[in-house]
């Protein structure tokens, strides 16, 4: 109501968030030219797909982690329950024969479910959910082993499966772009769930209970089942996700996923949402995702030794944030 | 009276194919034998304090015999030592331990099969070109043996062979497949690739596959569906295969032979073995597959 | 007339705090019934009671005569119950239509979908109905404390309660905004609403109460006419004793030193070029409408934000200030106008808090702390200043919003600087222990300290201040004697410039 | 003041703090009586040894980790950073053949060292503790490799190296319990770093930056300094995890450590240690690495299958917290 509110046109004010959402792959920007000047075959559509494709399960898992971490919370169960929605499709289409669509959804399914046992244990028991999902790991990890049988499930008598990522459906229409259908199912989940976050009462009741939960309760919401119905997205994306990886490896293996939780809560903070809730776009988490499989599928053309690559990895995920650190104080004072 | 010997074997891994492999063995001669057989492994090959801790755990609760695949021997030795004086024999298996606490060895000499797949490697390119690795570890004892056994084969033997890339991917698929493509991206005339474990193997061809590259010359370790299909797809030109099952097996044999009290062969050599499209249906290679 | 709401017998006690005992109270409809009482008297958690945020031990509640149980704030709204909490309760990400319609957003589109637009006019809507000048997008984390609070009595007013409860609605407002929100509360009166005010200044009362109930120390005292009351007696009701309030007397200050001199301060709009200076022994008030820059001013000097420009000198001694550390070394204090955010560690207990600036006076050569010595002296100010809470170990968020004050106040106090800022020292404070602090400001400077108290409450300014400096739109519009000062003389500067709302000030800056 | 605050007795009040102080504990003695009772080679001396002995490299590690965790921070690199100074001891005594001494403290120093570094990213450049500890973590995980030359280094010529974390001094005194120093080693980091948090001015900051950061900058103290401090000790600390760890295994093993953090984290949370900062003790740490430790040790005694394991792992993780949650609220309530 001061005077000191200044208004300006809003077509500037369009130019002004424009320039901002370009910024924010500054980082990605950087990283793309100096590998395209450092090495010749960086810069190739085939290595521009591995890198979307690299991105994909990853993006996917950062996607789902993005949704919990908004809420105030944290997901360590994504790269478990990746791993276990993909032993269930698995044991559905191979062990049990059914169809595929029923296999997908069965995957799918598993992960609500899974969300819903963590989100319950979040906001209805109050564990923390560094503790409940920290746990869901590990029953995952543990389950994915004895409903497999210790063993991978291959899909060889589910034609058509391995397609569902590494088809191309967009080499039919632009056949020098045979861009894989995993990247398009990222880009989709990545879209819908930016959409939901921004447009509906689930996106908005997620963002309020990162921001101040006791007043999203004191306005008279429930805010413990919300919450839950975020944390079943979350674990419906991850079944998403397992559906990818078991297409993309045409098996089920039990044994994957280590690590990859933290890989996508990276992708997530680089792509500047806070870990204390609140605040975090999808955009962001998407070029988190991005700049890290260019980061480490430069490094690898660039024939890094291994040892190196970790310390640069490092360095980097350190200095992308500290930079989009800088960018934003800037933006604010300006 | 024999069901209620206790054995645990303590691995150096679990969840991977290999050591399913192994326990597979382990359990069919605890069958064979009427035993009781326990297998545990760490989460991965660089978790040696763990696996002390499953050893420790293992002695506490008093077994009849210990089959023990160490990640590293000295890290083991007082546990070992301790082992003895408690009176329960030890069986090594997999790559040995450096001791003379064992009583027996039932292992895979990994440096001499790695060497067999250079060899095959050098056949299938003719001698010259060039060639990467996908290992599954840096530090632990298989990775490094098997890329040794490799690298210093080529080095002594082929001299027009070029090892232009060595990369470790934790013998996980996907990762593998990352590294497998992003080594062909940057080296597009290279003429062949050895992964070194199961996981790195099927990330090799998964990677391949997926850029579209039949032209290179794949070499696998270990069996496996996915691998004894793309070799009988002719994605894969072929792999070395150890004896897991067999590893299992004889460990167990030799261990409830040292509880009885019988003499037990100090070195079984469970051997390896090359196959291809030729062979895979051989029965002698089949024996030494697993799933 | 049946009342609205009855509440009778109510009994609530939390862990080493017994808070309501056997209380009653009641609301008719177009009533305004004012809930008075000192600090940690218990109104909040009564009226939390009522809103379903907490449940009570023992009590009925009834509503047009029936009893009901309010078990959860949803229920409250449904039964018609709304509430202006007195901690802000808004959430500091989203903006300020999203926090207003939270729980009741417009929807489109299989009831999912949220229609946007139509939030941001019913927003648009209700802030004209309030003149108030304020995008419904703005983020609500931006805003000043004062336009937070008002966002908080857009979101209470659009429930369209049958009774509505403001918890200390005014602490953060200035005159404009009460006069507003008081045309808003006739109103509702006039439609039947019925309201319960919380408030500690007692000038309100005879303006829109018609009745005051009075607790103190959890217990109901009583109930008694707001018109023919006088304010003296329901203060001796609230605090079992009487309080004189007496004018300030100025000092001469000719030859003292001058302590804390200010020149040419600037820092983008809210500071420009303002310069002051404070003597030795002197109280200088700060007076200005909300958001004039007065906070602004204190945090560069204190250099918790930076300075663009200009130079400051403590003692005649021209000081570099980075960082409040720089500040606190020069001997100069910040009391925060936030306690939540800026000036207490509320998972911590009262003694932590109140020795953190000092905690180097408590350690041995080592590092370890005096526990006995931090103790007593925490014990001390809890005396001094009567801050209600059962021990010194007690976690301040457990304590009520005036003894939290407190606390802070007694921080500064310990810290012992030549200096002082009090930004909105009394705010959310009772009279008792307002005019406990006004003697220690007193006593403070007559210790031959420099005191700045900036203060929305022009009686406050007036009561206090030796000189008072006026603010508006980040330039120091003038500097008044203190003493007698006409109050339209204060705000004649204060309003030099453009008025906050969006009719003319005239009439409203009285 | 109110006389409606009650004043129960001294005595009362030291009784009730007893309580629930052996309350705490709840969770560890229930389930060392379950497996007592499960099986009769679990109450034996030498496997409480072996319990206390498993349970002390991830214990300094969560002790490091608290610290960290109390300012509101994390730190996702305890486990890398504990193997980087196992490999600066190594290098120091066995590649260059300095004396023990020169070694343990070496490998303190490097943790030291690379705490500042941590704390200056988080305290100076505002990066996000999660990020700037995970960048740190890939950073050393690096390093470690490079250094040691991706080989692990023996302890061969240091005759006394393992006697530090695998000798016994007690053993001298009480013959009958010969609890290993590393075990001791565990119990004086414990004891020292809850008197510096309970009673120094370090402690003291520590909560205050978790409970209200900006709270303690307007109060006029180098938040900043303090930070740093805070977590240059944390480093330090897991440099003695790495002294302990490398004479464990006579060996520095470089690629050790992956997924450490984790457990580390998790026994702080099961200690009942807050994630936002600000609360927390050593001693509900200990008590978390115990239950860890007991678990994971009392089902590989019972022959649980190891998938199962897992799957009974994570569930007593989150059933402890829970138990724990219940009965914070039964104290306060009471
Ligand atoms: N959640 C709680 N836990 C413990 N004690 C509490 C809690 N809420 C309030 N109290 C205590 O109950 C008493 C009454 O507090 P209340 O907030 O109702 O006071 P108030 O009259 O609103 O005071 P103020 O004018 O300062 O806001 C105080 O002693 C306070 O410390
Ligand atoms: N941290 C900040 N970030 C952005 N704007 C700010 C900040 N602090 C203050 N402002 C703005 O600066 C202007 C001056 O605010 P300031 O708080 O100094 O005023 P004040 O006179 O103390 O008023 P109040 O009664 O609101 O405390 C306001 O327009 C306010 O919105
Ligand atoms: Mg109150
Ligand atoms: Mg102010």
């Amino acid at each position: 109501m001061s005077a000191a509110i200044s208004n300006p046109s809003p077509a500037a004010a369009l130019w002004a968030t424009g320039a901002q959402k370009i910024l924010a792959f500054a980082g990605l920007i950087f990283l793309v030219i100096g590998f395209s000047l450092a090495s010749p075959n960086f810069m190739q559509t085939s290595n521009i797909i591995s890198i979307l494709q690299a991105a994909s399960v990853n993006g996917v898992l950062a996607v789902a982690a993005t949704l919990v971490i908004i809420t105030g919370g944290i997901d360590l169960s994504v790269g478990a329950l990746m791993t276990f929605c993909a032993v269930i499709c698995g044991v559905l289409l191979t062990y049990m024969g059914l169809p595929l669509p029923i296999g997908v959804a069965g995957a799918i399914l598993a992960g609500i479910a899974s969300g819903l046992c963590s989100g319950t244990f979040v906001a209805k028991l109050k564990v923390p959910p560094f503790i409940a999902t920290l746990g869901m790991m590990l029953i995952l990890r543990g389950l994915s082993l004895v409903i497999s049988g210790t063993r991978p499930i291959y899909f060889n008598d589910t034609p058509g499966f391995t397609e569902i990522a590494t088809g191309s459906i967009v080499r039919n229409f632009l056949p020098f772009l045979p861009i894989p259908n995993g990247v398009l199912i990222l880009f989709a989940v990545a879209g819908i769930t930016a959409y939901i976050l921004g447009r509906t009462i689930l996106g908005r009741y997620a963002y309020a209970l990162g921001s101040n939960e006791e007043a999203l309760r004191l306005s008279g919401v429930n805010a413990d089942r919300w919450k839950i119905g975020i944390y079943a997205m979350a674990g419906g994306i991850c079944g998403i996700a397992g559906v990818l990886i078991a297409s993309r490896l045409n098996s089920a293996q039990p044994a994957l996923g280590m690590g990859y939780e933290l890989d996508a809560i990276a992708a997530v903070v680089i792509g500047g949402t806070s870990l204390s809730g609140g605040r975090g776009t999808i955009l962001g988490t998407l070029i988190g995702a991005l700049i890290m499989a260019v980061l480490i599928n430069g490094l690898r053309i660039l024939s890094v030794a291994q040892e190196w690559q970790t310390v640069v990895t490092g360095s980097i995920i350190i200095l992308a944030v500290y930079i989009d650190i800088l960018r934003r104080q800037r933006a604010a004072a300006a | 009276a024999a069901q209620d010997l206790d054995i645990a074997l303590i691995s150096k891994g679990f969840q991977h194919q290999f050591w399913q492999a192994v326990r597979m063995g382990a359990d069919q001669a605890a069958e064979e034998f009427g035993v009781n057989v326990t297998f545990e492994g760490p989460d991965s090959e660089t978790q040696v304090d763990r696996q002390i801790d499953m050893l420790a755990a293992a002695l506490a609760r008093n077994p009849d015999a210990i089959g023990f695949a160490a990640l590293d021997s000295q890290a083991a030795t007082p546990l070992l030592r301790q082992a003895q004086e408690a009176g329960i024999p030890v069986v090594a298996f997999d790559s040995g331990v450096d001791s003379d606490i064992p009583i027996a060895t039932a292992a895979t000499n990994n440096l001499a099969a790695a060497a067999l797949a250079a060899d095959k490697m050098a056949e299938l390119i003719g001698g010259s070109g060039k060639v990467a690795l996908v290992v599954h570890d840096q530090t632990s004892r298989t990775g490094v043996e098997r890329r040794d056994g490799f690298v210093n084969q080529i080095e002594a033997e082929y001299p027009d062979i070029e090892i232009v890339s060595i990369q470790y991917g934790a013998g996980d698929h996907l990762q593998s497949t990352e590294i497998t493509k992003s080594i062909l991206q940057a080296n597009p005339d290279l003429a062949g690739i050895f992964g070194a474990n199961e996981g790195s193997a099927i990330g090799v061809v998964n990677g391949a596959r997926e850029l579209g590259r039949d032209d290179v010359a794949i070499i696998g370790y270990d069996s496996g569906q996915a691998q004894m299909t793309a070799i009988r797809e002719g994605l894969m030109a072929g792999a070395i295969t150890q004896n897991p099952i067999g590893i299992g097996y004889e460990t167990v044999r030799a261990a409830v032979a040292a509880i009885n009290g019988e003499a037990v062969e100090e070195e079984i050599d469970t051997g390896f073995y090359w196959y291809d499209a030729d062979n895979i249906d051989d029965e002698e290679i089949q024996a030494v597959l697993y799933e | 007339m049946t009342p609205l709401v009855s509440m009778r017998d109510i009994d609530k006690s939390f862990p080493g705090v017994h808070a309501l005992k056997s209380v009653q109270f009641e609301v008719l409809p177009g009533e305004v019934h004012a809930l008075m009482g000192e600090n940690g008297a218990g109104k909040s958690t009564l009226m939390k009671i009522l809103s379903g945020v907490y449940s009570k031990d023992a009590g009925v509640i009834e509503l047009d005569g029936k009893s009901v149980n309010v078990t959860s704030p949803r229920q409250a709204q449904e039964l018609g119950i709304g509430i202006i909490h007195q901690e802000l309760s808004l959430m500091r990400d989203l903006n300020a239509a999203q926090n207003i319609f939270i729980g009741r957003e417009p929807r489109s589109a299989g009831n999912f979908v949220i229609d946007e637009k139509r939030l941001n006019a019913d927003t648009a809507k209700l802030f004209a109905a309030m003149h108030l000048k304020l995008d419904p997008k703005v983020q609500v984390e931006s805003l000043t404390i004062a336009k937070q609070q008002m966002v908080e009595i857009a979101k209470a007013l659009s429930h369209k309660s049958r009774v509505l409860i403001m918890d200390e609605p005014t602490a953060a407002l200035n005159d404009a905004e009460i006069n507003e929100l008081f045309t808003i509360i006739r109103q509702l009166k006039a439609e039947g609403v019925g309201i319960v005010y919380i408030s500690h200044k007692m000038d309100e009362l005879k303006r829109i109460a018609d009745r005051v109930t009075v607790m103190r120390d959890g217990e109901y005292v009583g109930t008694v006419p707001a018109a023919d009351t006088p304010v003296e007696k329901i203060i001796s009701m609230m605090v079992g004793r009487a309080i004189s309030d007496e004018p300030p007397t100025i000092p001469d200050l000719k030859d003292a030193e001058v302590l804390l001199e200010v020149k040419n301060l600037n820092r983008g709009r809210e500071v420009q070029d303002v310069s002051f200076s404070v003597k030795k022994g002197e109280i200088l008030g700060f007076a200005g409408l909300m958001g004039a820059g007065r906070t602004e001013v204190a945090r560069v000097i204190f250099g918790a934000d930076s300075m663009q420009s200009g130079e400051i000198f403590v003692h005649g001694k021209k000081v570099s200030i980075k960082q409040p550390r720089d500040a606190v070394r020069a001997g100069i204090g910040y009391l925060s106008e936030d306690r939540k955010q800026f000036g207490l560690a509320t998972g911590m207990d009262v003694a932590a808090n109140i020795v953190m600036a000092s905690v180097e006076r408590f350690i041995s050569p080592l590092g370890v702390l005096k526990n006995k010595e931090i103790r007593d002296t925490a014990r001390e100010y809890i005396k001094q200043l009567t801050i209600r809470t059962p021990s010194e170990r007690q976690e301040t968020r457990f304590l009520s919003g005036g003894n939290q004050q407190k606390v802070v106040v007694a921080k500064w106090l310990l810290r012992d600087c030549d200096v002082l800022i009090f930004d909105e020292p009394t705010r959310g404070i009772d009279v008792g222990a307002k005019s406990e602090i006004y003697k220690l400001l007193n006593k403070l400077a007559e210790q031959g300290r420099a005191i700045i108290v900036i203060s929305s409450e022009l009686p406050e300014i007036l009561r206090l201040s030796h000189r008072i400096a006026v603010m508006c739109e980040g330039r120091l519009t003038g500097i008044l004697p203190g003493g007698d000062t006409p109050q339209e003389e204060i705000m004649r500067l204060a309003t030099q410039r453009a008025s906050a709302t969006t009719t003319p000030a005239n009439g409203r800056a009285a």
